[in-house]
């Protein structure tokens, strides 16, 4: 209905092969943007209280987004599953952790770009596997992963430096004198901080995937023998994605604690959590960008929100509507499988598709 | 057309089992530079393992393959994918997540090499490159008449136009020599007359060296310049159509097998 | 404006405005790999002078004929207007010509090269090539498939180009030489009717002719530098000729190549063309399309359509003609055009469409005010090849189906006695090739040009309205005017009739060929499950013959209605048991019925329906697309139609 | 120096020179596999017979010890608390059949997994909300198992036996057992092995798919109720049980998806290897490496058997 494709002709291929090639998605993209960048920041979300808005809502739900987009990365566009995303984004914060410790003076982005890194790394490593193991017993070896790491954070004292708390947390950290990050930390700064991060994230998964080495992953996940006989080498395509893959997992997970959190402890990265990154991605829709926004939205804020009203109108305490929102995800999950297994991406899919042919049916 | 008696590719009493069961026993026969050489043979005879010796995705247990005039050292598929040997797929193996142009862009990936840095800025070389072999792309899509379905998910393509599609792949790839693994099964005969007519403006245009497995015999004399013949795994008969037609042990071998 | 700069009269010239004055601005693009590759004004200059100079080293002389065969690409375009450049007469030809047709042409211009699109066309010009003696040399722009082929006389269109570009001096000495004696009186091209009438007649046209003609049109409509067009219909044919070279070219716009036949809907739609001409079958089948595809919508959008098409109705066409409009019908209407019409027109590929053409034949009211609702500038315009086409155009506030509009500048019109339309104009062609008799006939020593065409100018409107062929129109026994075209115009416009003839002419009645519209009629009869094999299968059901009754009983109750018309009722008809076909001479490449021709062919049929039987059996020899000949025997029924008197109908009324 | 020594070395001798802790450890490992083992079962039956990796096996079992727990609060008699929680799992199953896998049929194996990881979320959610989230203790002596130990006093030392952990063992065996038999011997458990490579062949033998789905995965809750209860007796009956449900992933891939005896033996591997790691190795790297060990142990068996111990080996063709 809103589109008007006539007249928008393409003469040079890097036109076509631009983010978006119609004008009305560009023009949807702005409006998006000027909402994040400018009105939520002064309006807040209608109705519900700023401070919340904030801290509950929109930062997390921006953090897991860079999760989910990090997970799609993996199991949607190179078809490798993973249940390790809740370890790795520990390795993430204990690593930006430990080089906040280190280099005390070090920008927080920067650390936190570099934990991203470490994380990359060890992603690698636990990729291994993945050359010799296939699709589903892959599984395993992530959760060794997974459980290997989440030992690793109680035992090597040396991640949490030693102290009694056995847990991680943020200090006041400045940019431009202005406190970013830790407990005085103002949460519009950091809204902005996480927001301007997921935003340049997805330009470069965005690019990373439209690309050649994006698309070997789609050949591997496609069809893997087809993709070594055309000449892509398991090794790099599938260890190149557990790298890019982990490197967004590893920034989600030093944000969550240092812009979010302000603490954490090896709970926070728990397999249970590996299982709801999972959900978002799978809600969303395997291999879509636009379905990583969809599905880390809907799976974080539903029970939130739940919560919340639960809470204030009815007056349920905790308790119950902590199982309720559990009990949500289930539910959701299940659903969406059976109506649409591709997820909420392909649903907005179709709807676009119908928008372009509108009035016609096909 | 090139001059169709250089050899550029040999094999050399192949010998292929796959735990008890022998796939491929002593097969030998080489390939010119520039013809088009069919494997003909009765299901099971071992054409379709044949194809994955040559292309390496199976290691014989004994046997040497020459290629360019040397003997080939034991390598990974996607190496040898490297040194100019493209195949299609007996049951299409075209990448279902994407669309037509998308499939064929893979095709170029051994073409490409812009790193990681300018893969994620999307700028530069990186684009520049992508540009360039999407030109090529669309050449050999123009070629093969696929213009219209470009823009298309292959999965929802018919049959016939897949396989135009994985041909298509293949030709990205610039090989040197194309592997055709019953590039017209299941075809009705229009649509074999266009494929053969293909595979002829390849080989011509291109100048590029076909090597097909295909059942229809009528297809085959008129396409292929010289054919092999195998059965059980063993070289049956190996030579021009015409020899090969008038060769007993295959006119027995056919007449075996019910068709 | 420089239409009106009287200098520019010759092609060479306007090119050369073009260069120096839209230089960059885009002059040719073509979908080819999937972009459109675009050549500006300067680029597509050096094109042309390289190819120029090529056909010249390939030994074109000037005066050569110079034969242009293949669909619509930006290099035919090219070597049109390089073959005008070095003084020889370029002569676009059908592509879809069966050899014969295209010996015949060959022969009567006896061309010497021919620049052909692809292998299809050399494999065509080389069967009858021993036949056409004056033919050397053949250029070819796609090389697929003509790898293997003896080289001699065959050219690589590239090659040609590359003979221009590595020219050391003395070709562009000769190109100025000859592009030097080109004057508005030179002939610039070689069309050839299509032939209503026995063989097609070549008309010579002048540079200054169509130069004239097009300026006149593009002044008319306000054609600028920004228009851009895509041509998807003939080369050969005069219309496309006159657009895509003469008012492009004139008035510095854009010519925009779709990537292929079956792509061209797409490139349109990609392209959103500003102005767009389409012959009223197209018209009719894009709407029929529409129809279709509602059909399988949601029912909210199908309630959606239909409520804002009937408001479109009401108030489109006084919007689009700046006519006052409530307040309310244009808040409606703008909803409208944001929900439906826009997206329709998007659906299309009409968005950007400034001004949109019809003409060739009469178009039915409703299927006009169809588009004009939608907010598309829909017009009708008159012309002829002899008249380089345009005659008459229409303004945009006085916008009619049932006339053609008024003369534009260089245009002067007078009515025959006969009711013949006669015209003189800067358009007006130069003579008929190697045929003076026929030249005379058509054109008198004061340069005044038969038409062909009966029809009067409107005193109310000051309009010029066809009734039919000069030559058609006749007396019934009665004395009561004659004029099939008319009557089978009417029928047409039913979607279901897909072409009609009609007899009578010294007839006490009439009596009707049809031939139904597979594609309507079959989706017709899908939904009414009713199922069929062949086309004449579907012609022979009762109950599409019923319908066909209904229709032609439609036609009879308003023909009643016109005292001068009232005796063209039909009273007898049959649907032919095969579509009538250019492949076997009963109707020209442009869908125009050759009358006499059937006439003759269908004899027994005609005398049957005289005669009065209820049926009749026959035999039809037909031409396959691959050329073979076959033979078709059918029986067809023979329907009696209600006809009416004036009284009658009112009462029907 | 002293490393290696640490590691191939010190733990042998420690083996000899205290052979009682040794075969405590033995015992200790063998009753912990025979649990891994029954979990796993749990997941083959399912797995055989429908092709689904049923995630929810863990869950299964921990809603079976705690409804059971929380039914005999209620004051219900031990047993018939047991039959109450027989009857719930059939009406699960069927529910299960109904509402989820008869929606999902012929969906890939992947969306099928995914669709358990939903349903052990709803029934954690369902199950926490409705008894309540705090442990208990499982109510082994009201079901009749004998309680208390056996010492065996050997090589100065002794080993001390458990009886429930007798208990659970000899129970195990039976039921595995029965598990044979009515996979061999009756008619749906014929039926339902023809299941898993082909469903015409179930319908041969005469029941509807859906018939046997809701069987198996009934059976799959008995067989949970079972290794509630002896898992229960060990430690707490808790949500926490969930995560020993995650060792029979490696259980599985060392004995196969589709193997009864294979779900046993890989138990025992897994139980007896990282009991032995975690006694002798385990301190090196302080305690604790029990909860990835068992990864570990599958891991290095995918690398040279991907497929199982049982499985048989796959050539890849295109």
């Amino acid at each position: 209905m809103f589109y008007r494709e006539t007249g928008q002709f393409k003469s040079k291929y890097k036109e076509e092969l631009a983010a978006f090639p119609l004008a009305e998605d560009k023009v949807g993209i702005i409006i998006l943007l000027v909402i994040a960048y400018v009105f939520i920041p002064i309006f807040g979300i209608p109705g519900l209280p700023f401070e919340f808005t904030m801290g509950a809502i929109m930062i997390p739900v921006f953090i897991f987004t860079i999760t989910t987009l990090g997970l799609n990365i993996l199991l949607g566009f190179a078809g490798q599953i993973s249940l390790g995303t809740g370890a790795f984004m520990g390795v993430g914060a204990y690593s930006c952790y430990k080089i906040m410790t280190i280099f005390p003076d070090l920008n927080i982005i920067i650390c936190v770009i570099l934990s991203g890194l470490v994380t990359a790394v060890v992603g690698m490593i636990f990729g291994l596997p993945s050359l010799k193991i296939k699709g589903f017993y892959l599984i395993v070896a992530t959760l060794a992963a997974q459980f290997f790491l989440e030992w690793a954070f109680i035992r090597v004292a040396w991640l949490y430096n030693y102290n009694d708390s056995g847990g991680i947390e943020g200090t006041n950290k400045e940019m431009f004198g202005l406190i970013v990050s830790g407990p005085q930390s103002d949460a519009l700064t950091r809204y902005f901080i996480v927001l301007t991060l997921l935003v340049l994230l997805t330009w470069l998964a965005s690019n990373v995937i439209r690309g050649r080495i994006g698309r070997s992953w789609m050949m591997i996940r496609d069809m893997d023998i087809a993709a070594e006989l055309i000449g892509v080498r398991p090794l790099t395509a599938k260890l190149s994605a557990f790298a890019f893959s982990s490197f967004y997992i590893g920034i989600s997970g030093a944000l969550m604690v240092f812009f979010w959190l302000g603490a954490a402890e090896v709970e926070s990265f728990d397999v249970s959590h590996s299982f709801t990154y999972l959900f978002m991605v799978i809600i969303g829709g395997l291999g879509s960008i636009t379905g990583s926004y969809m599905g880390a939205a809907l799976v974080w804020v539903i029970p939130v929100l739940i919560k919340e009203i639960g809470k204030t109108v009815f007056g349920f305490d905790a308790f119950i509507m902590e199982n309720f929102s559990i009990i949500f995800l289930g539910v959701a999950i299940v659903v969406i499988l059976i109506v649409e297994p591709h997820g909420l991406a392909r649903l907005w899919q179709i709807t676009k598709q119908k928008l372009r042919l509108w009035p016609f049916p096909y | 057309m090139s001059e169709k008696n250089s050899v550029i590719m040999e094999v050399k009493n192949i010998n292929l089992r796959f735990g008890g069961v022998i796939a491929i026993q002593d097969v030998s026969f080489n390939i010119f530079e520039g013809e088009i050489r069919a494997i003909i043979g009765p299901n099971g005879a071992g054409k379709s393992s044949m194809l994955n010796v040559i292309n390496g995705f199976y290691h014989p247990q004994e046997g040497e393959v020459w290629f360019n005039g040397e003997k080939r050292p034991s390598m990974e598929p996607y190496q040898i994918a490297k040194t100019g040997i493209a195949r299609t797929f007996q049951n299409i193996a075209l990448f279902k997540g994407m669309t037509t142009i998308e499939n064929v862009m893979t095709g170029r990936q051994l073409k490409m090499n812009k790193n990681f840095f300018w893969q994620m800025l999307r700028y530069g070389p990186a684009i520049d490159e992508e540009v360039q072999h999407r030109r090529r792309c669309e050449e050999i899509i123009d070629f093969l008449e696929i213009n219209h379905i470009r823009k298309t998910p292959v999965g929802s393509l018919p049959y016939g136009l897949q396989k135009r599609v994985e041909l298509a792949r293949a030709l990205a790839m610039d090989p040197k020599i194309l592997l055709l693994d019953e590039p017209m099964a299941g075809m009705n005969v229009e649509e074999k007359q266009d494929m053969s007519r293909f595979i002829i403006d390849v080989n011509e245009e291109f100048g590029t060296t076909i090597a097909l497995i295909e059942h229809d015999m009528a297809v085959v004399m008129d396409l292929a310049d010289r054919v092999v013949v195998l059965d059980y795994g063993k070289l049956l008969a190996d030579g021009t159509p015409a020899e090969v037609q008038s060769n007993q042990a295959v006119i027995d071998a056919y007449l075996g097998v019910p068709h | 404006m420089a239409e009106n700069d009287s200098s520019l009269d010759t092609f060479p010239k306007v090119l050369a405005r073009n260069v120096s004055k839209f230089g960059n601005s885009p002059a040719y693009r073509e979908k080819e790999y999937g972009i459109w590759q675009t050549w500006s004004w300067s680029e597509a200059n050096l094109e042309i002078m390289n190819l120029a100079k090529g056909l010249i080293k390939i030994g074109v002389k000037e005066g050569d004929h110079v034969a242009v065969i293949g669909r619509n690409r930006p290099y035919l375009y090219w070597s049109l207007v390089a073959a005008q450049h070095i003084g020889a007469v370029p002569v676009p030809l059908y592509q879809d010509a069966v050899a014969d047709e295209m010996e015949y042409i060959l022969t009567h211009c006896s061309a010497t090269f021919a620049i052909v699109g692809d292998q299809e066309q050399v494999d065509k010009i080389h069967e009858i090539q021993d036949k056409i003696k004056g033919l050397k040399d053949i250029v070819y722009v796609d090389p697929k498939g003509l790898r293997g082929y003896e080289k001699s006389n065959l050219h690589f269109f590239n090659d040609v180009t590359n003979f221009g570009k590595d020219d050391n001096g003395d070709l562009q000495a000769e190109l100025s030489k000859r592009m030097a004696k080109i004057t508005g009186e030179t002939t610039s091209v070689l069309l050839y009717t299509s032939g209503t009438t026995g063989r097609s007649k070549g008309v010579v046209q002048t540079h200054k002719a169509i130069i004239g003609a097009s300026s006149g049109a593009n002044e008319f409509d306000r054609w600028s530098p920004n228009d851009h067009i895509v041509c998807y219909l003939p080369m050969a044919w005069v219309g496309d000729f006159m657009i895509s070279v003469g008012q492009v070219m004139v008035a510095g716009a854009c010519l925009n190549c779709p990537e292929g036949a079956d792509t061209v809907q797409m490139d349109v739609k990609e392209m959103g063309p500003t102005v767009f001409f389409g012959p009223p079958p197209l018209w009719e089948r894009l709407k029929t399309e529409v129809n279709i595809r509602i059909e399988d919508a949601s029912s909210f959008k199908k309630g959606a359509f239909h409520y804002f098409m009937n408001h479109a109705e009401k108030v489109g066409k006084k919007i689009l003609e700046k006519a006052s409009v409530g307040f309310l019908d244009r808040l409606i209407y703008s909803l409208g055009e944001f929900i439906i019409y826009g997206p329709l027109k998007n659906m299309l590929g009409l968005t950007k469409v400034r001004i949109a053409y019809t003409a060739g034949e009469a178009i039915s009211a409703e299927l006009f005010d169809f588009y004009r609702a939608l907010g598309i500038n829909l017009k009708q315009l008159y012309g002829q090849t002899e008249a380089s086409v345009f005659l008459t155009m229409q303004d945009d506030n006085d916008v009619r189906s049932d006339t053609v509009g008024k003369p534009i500048r260089g245009v002067e019109l007078k009515i025959a006695e006969s009711g013949e339309v006669l015209y003189r104009s800067v358009g007006a062609f130069k003579e008929y090739y190697k045929n003076p008799k026929a030249t005379q006939e058509t054109k008198d020593k004061d340069g005044w040009v038969a038409t062909g065409d009966a029809g009067y100018i409107e005193e109310s409107s000051g309009q010029l309205r066809i009734i039919d062929r000069a030559k058609d129109v006749g007396k019934m026994k009665s004395g009561s005017m004659f004029a099939p075209k008319y009557v089978e115009n009417k029928l047409k416009f039913f979607p279901n009739i897909l072409e009609a003839v009609l007899f009578g002419s010294g007839k006490d009645k009439c009596v009707a060929f049809l031939n139904i519209d597979l594609s309507a009629v079959g989706n017709w009869a899908e939904r009414h499950n009713i199922n069929y094999a062949s086309y004449q299968e579907l012609a022979s059901n009762e109950k599409v013959i019923e319908m066909m009754k209904q229709h032609v009983e439609e036609v009879n109750q308003d023909l009643a209605a016109d005292t001068t018309m009232s005796g063209c009722q039909i009273h007898r008809f049959l649907i032919l048991h095969k579509e009538l076909d250019p492949d076997d001479g009963e109707i020209t490449r442009t869908r125009k019925v050759r009358r006499s021709f059937v006439a003759e062919k269908y004899d027994e049929l005609v005398t049957a329906l005289y005669k009065g039987d209820n049926e009749v059996s026959t035999k039809t020899e037909v031409t396959y697309e691959d050329g073979k000949k076959g033979y078709l025997e059918a029986t067809l029924a023979l329907v009696d139609a209600q006809t009416y008197m004036l009284k009658e109908k009112s009462d029907a009324a | 120096m002293e490393i290696l020594y640490a590691i191939f070395i010190a733990p042998f001798v420690e083996m000899g020179s205290y052979p009682d802790l040794f075969i405590q450890a033995l015992w200790d490992g063998f009753v912990a596999g025979t649990l891994y083992g029954l979990i796993a079962l749990g997941f083959v039956l399912i797995f055989k017979a429908s092709g689904v990796f049923n995630f929810s096996q863990p869950i299964l079992v921990v809603l079976a010890a705690l409804s059971l727990v929380s039914f005999y609060k209620m004051g219900i008699p031990a047993w018939i608390s047991v039959i109450l929680v027989l009857i719930m799992f059939y009406v699960l199953a069927w529910l299960v059949e109904r509402l989820i896998l008869r929606q999902l049929v012929n969906q890939d194996g992947n969306i099928l997994f995914m669709s358990t990881i939903g349903l052990t979320f709803i029934i954690i959610g369902a199950a926490q909300w409705i008894f309540g989230g705090v442990p208990n203790a499982m109510i082994v002596n009201e079901l009749g198992f004998p309680s208390g130990s056996l010492e065996w006093p050997i090589f100065g030392g002794g080993v001390y036996f458990e009886m429930i952990d007798v208990s659970a063992a000899v129970i195990a065996v039976i039921m595995i057992v029965i598990l044979a038999v009515f996979f061999s011997k009756t008619k749906i458990g014929r039926g339902l092995r023809a299941v898993a490579d082909d469903h015409q062949a179930a319908l041969s033998v005469g029941i509807s798919l859906n018939q046997i789905w809701v069987i198996v995965w009934f059976v799959a809750g008995i067989v949970a109720l079972v290794t509630g209860i002896f898992w229960g007796a060990r430690s707490d009956v808790s949500f926490a049980l969930q995560i020993i449900g995650f060792k029979a992933l490696p259980v599985l891939i060392i004995g196969g998806f589709t193997s009864i005896q294979g779900a046993i033996i890989g138990g025992l591997i897994i139980g007896l290897g990282e009991k032995i790691f975690e006694i002798y190795w385990g301190p090196l790297l302080g305690s604790g490496v029990e909860g990835w060990f068992a990864y570990v142990i599958a891991l290095v068996f995918l690398l040279y058997r991907p497929q199982g111990l049982f499985g048989d080996k796959l050539i890849e063709r295109v």
